[in-house]
């Protein structure tokens, strides 16, 4: 996807909406406005489906917990497979966390 | 005339960020635009009031993950104006360098998604590649690729070392000429030229009426740069040019940005040759030392930014904070600009404002919507975290 | 360097003499350059037809911040930037948190449009003469009269 | 750019390095030794002041007792990586690393002790 890390190497590619997806990839803390709308999207991924949570945003609201608009992580909401911490990950740390994904998929997680 | 409403956003792969408008429409033509934001709001600045300084430092950060340092900047200038301390001499050329280099990935990238929008690949493969290294560069001076974490109130947290100065100077070498070949491919190609000429006209008297800022105002022929203006940090030891176009559309505030590259790199350059010796931070009060209000004006790479901070005697909280930043003070400009146009140049227009939408709702690293769409929040991924 | 001291003394020489008994004082930081002008909140938009003529239109807008101390007050401050004075002016006026209301200056100032809704949103204080003092950022579900930067 | 100049560049180019890290199978990479990750914890010189509890921006460092001594429990699920705790702590307890593969498959996992 971009010259230098590239996730399109282990057959990843970008889909324009969740019916066409496998994997929804949450990158930001969960306000309440958008929390109905992210298990709209949940459910709209068709089977089997993965949810990755990249950040200590998405994992748990980082910084942005106690504010008045977030309810916190995503898990709250949507099931998540996989998280990789970091404020925000490096983008060798994020390919590390596709990878592990790939492992739990594969293992039939 | 009858005219038809369209709606884009607060998901649309044309914005990358969560905000919608209401475009009124007459055919093709654009007459009249509506937005609406705060999508991503979540109160920071009611947060702010309920942290320390020091923590409301990492919160400020996460306001904006693109230009971080800016903010970090302008909030420890506004609570140092409060306080009444001076950084040290040192820690102010230092600032300079790092937010200077925050402004080259920032307007790097800013030319890579244009570059990807009107279809041009290999451009925008080619831009990105450079960015690459000047992240490098701002995770070896700072720590990380991002979020800098390095202005703290009362200086900067950690020193410069020989070997880092030197390197600096290599990167920024090669990237000073790429970025001049590039100038040439932005001011020559046809196709950019034909793409984004006169899309998104903004005249130079709305420019002002309307408050634009920063790249937006600058690509209109309003000669105002805050670094200039109203030096703070090291800008009023370091000499640069303010730049400045005429021709009042997307290109120009294209053109705009691909020169201010060539500048930064140049300040930074002569920031590190210049660069005093002595300590790097001084140590400051856990309380506020006096009821006050202090306020910072800088240059971010988006435009100007404003942080306003009332303090209390002998409390570690703000009493009240306040920012403004600069996409939010260009909305009012890309409804203009929009206004005339064709649907077709939307994406063009908004993104040669390099909109930052994050900023405006006051809210960190967000995505659009967070997870709403796998295509966004990938592509999100890819322009927020791979930096 | 003499001009330019010139420039803040003219614009508080004009404030003084247009708005006589409405015009509170004045602070001026030479290291910042900048100009600190306390008006009463009935003078708001004569204060900014004066900047409008003395800048002749070409002035930067920055922003209002509006803001809940502890007093009885709301102080609202506006921060400009004129162009040919090299001058950053930042007027400031405030208004009883019990009947919370200024005048506009949209009229005069478009910029300060959207400033002018968030302020509105943020701390309740209603701009007269403001043409769609509308919500900005907050739910289409939040609740009227429920302003969160208010400290009751 | 002319055709000839693109011909140029587009045969050099075929002879350079791409650009694309091979990471994870081929390459691995190292962070500069500036870099902020995973934190290190030196339970022997920490003396439970609680310093790094108070300064932590994103709440993620909490006191829990281990083998009777109370000790810091980073949680990296909330962690930004700030550093803040390790400027805070006055015995050095709390150290640099540069392990930045932390992604796991449960939350639980995301905790340094």
């Amino acid at each position: 996807m971009t010259p230098r890390f590239d996730v399109e190497r282990f057959g990843i590619l970008l889909k324009p909406s969740p019916r066409h997806a496998d994997v929804l990839v949450v990158t930001g803390p969960v306000t309440k406005q958008a929390a109905e709308r992210v298990k709209r999207v949940y459910e709209q991924t068709p089977d089997p489906k993965f949810v990755m949570a990249v950040g200590a945003c998405s994992i748990s609201g980082g910084v942005f917990q106690k504010c008045y608009g977030v309810l916190g992580g995503v898990d709250k909401v949507i099931p998540v497979d996989v998280y990789v911490p970091g404020c925000p990950p490096r983008p060798d740390a994020i390919i590390h966390g596709v990878v592990k994904l790939i492992e739990k998929v594969t293992k039939g997680g | 005339m009858t005219t038809v409403n369209v709606i884009v956003g607060p998901v649309h792969p044309a914005l990358h960020e969560p905000e919608r408008f209401v475009f009124k429409v007459d055919g093709e033509v654009v007459v009249d635009v509506e937005p609406r934001i705060g999508y991503v709001h979540r109160g920071i600045e009611k947060a702010l009031t309920e942290r320390t300084f020091t923590q409301g430092l990492y919160l400020i950060e996460r306001i904006c993950g693109i230009c971080n340092v800016a903010h970090t900047l302008t909030a420890v200038q506004a609570i140092e104006d409060a306080f009444g301390v001076e950084p040290p001499k040192r820690a102010k050329y230092l600032r300079t360098v790092v937010h200077e280099l925050n402004r080259i990935h920032s307007h790097l990238l800013l030319l890579g998604v244009t570059c990807e929008l009107i279809g041009f690949d290999t451009l925008f493969m080619l831009i990105w590649r450079d960015r690459e290294a000047v992240m490098d560069v701002i995770e070896m001076v700072t720590g990380n690729r991002v979020t800098s974490a390095y202005n703290i109130i009362g200086g900067v947290r950690r020193n410069i070392r020989d070997h880092e100065v030197s390197e600096i100077k290599k990167v920024l070498g090669t990237i000073a000429e790429r970025v001049k070949e590039y100038k040439k491919v932005f001011a020559e190609d046809p196709t950019i030229r034909a793409r984004l000429a006169g899309a998104g006209r903004l005249s130079r008297a709305k420019a002002l009426a309307l408050g634009a800022v920063g790249p937006t105002a600058r690509g209109s022929g309003v000669k105002v740069d805050v670094r200039a203006e109203e030096p703070y940090a090291a800008f009023d030891e370091v000499p640069f040019n303010v730049v400045v176009y005429e021709e009042e559309d997307s290109w120009a505030r294209l053109m705009v940005r691909v020169d201010e590259t060539l500048e930064s790199i140049r300040i930074v350059e002569e920031c590190l040759n210049k660069m005093p010796s002595g300590p790097v931070k001084v140590p400051i009060p856990e309380v506020a030392p006096r009821s006050s209000e202090g306020f910072s004006v800088i240059e971010a790479p988006r435009g100007e930014l404003i942080h306003h901070v009332y303090t209390r005697e002998g409390d570690d909280k703000p009493l009240r904070y306040r920012v403004r930043t600069p996409t939010y003070a260009n909305i009012p400009s890309a409804c203009e600009m929009l206004k005339g146009g064709y649907i077709a140049d939307i994406p063009v227009a908004l993104v040669s404002l390099d909109p930052c939408f994050s900023c405006t709702d006051r809210v960190a690293l967000v995505d659009v919507g967070t997870g709403k769409r796998v295509s966004i929040d990938l592509r999100t991924l890819a322009r927020r975290y791979k930096k | 360097m003499a001009e330019e001291v010139g420039e803040h003394v003219k614009l508080i020489e004009l404030f003084r003499k247009e708005l006589e008994g409405r015009f509170l004082g004045y602070e001026y930081d030479p290291k910042k350059r900048a100009l600190k002008l306390l008006v009463e909140r009935s003078a708001l938009s004569n204060a900014f037809e004066l900047i409008n003529r003395v800048s002749d239109g070409e002035y930067h807008f920055t922003t209002i911040t509006g803001a809940d101390l502890d007093g009885d007050d709301i102080e609202l401050t506006y921060f400009l930037w004129l162009l040919p004075q090299r001058l950053r002016v930042v007027i400031k006026a405030s208004t009883p948190k019990e009947d919370p209301r200024v005048q506009s200056i949209v009229n005069v100032t478009p910029a300060a449009n959207l400033y002018e809704r968030e302020v509105y949103e943020m701390l309740g204080v209603r701009f007269e003469g403001h043409p769609k003092l509308e919500k900005l950022f907050l739910p289409e579900d939040w609740p009227e009269n429920v302003h969160p930067l208010r400290r009751d | 750019m002319t055709l000839p100049s693109l011909l140029r560049k587009a045969w050099s180019n075929l002879f350079k390095r791409p650009a694309t890290v091979q990471y994870p199978f081929k390459q691995r990479l190292v962070p500069p030794p500036t870099y902020r990750g995973r934190h290190v914890l030196v339970r022997e010189r920490c003396v439970g002041c609680e310093l790094c509890v108070k300064v932590c921006p994103a709440f993620a460092i909490t006191m829990t007792v281990i083998e009777g001594r109370s000790l810091p429990v980073i949680d990296l699920g909330k962690c930004i990586f700030c550093y803040r705790c390790e400027d805070a702590c006055p015995r050095g307890a709390i150290g640099r690393g540069k392990d930045f593969e932390l992604a796991s498959w449960r939350r639980e996992d995301l905790v340094v002790r």
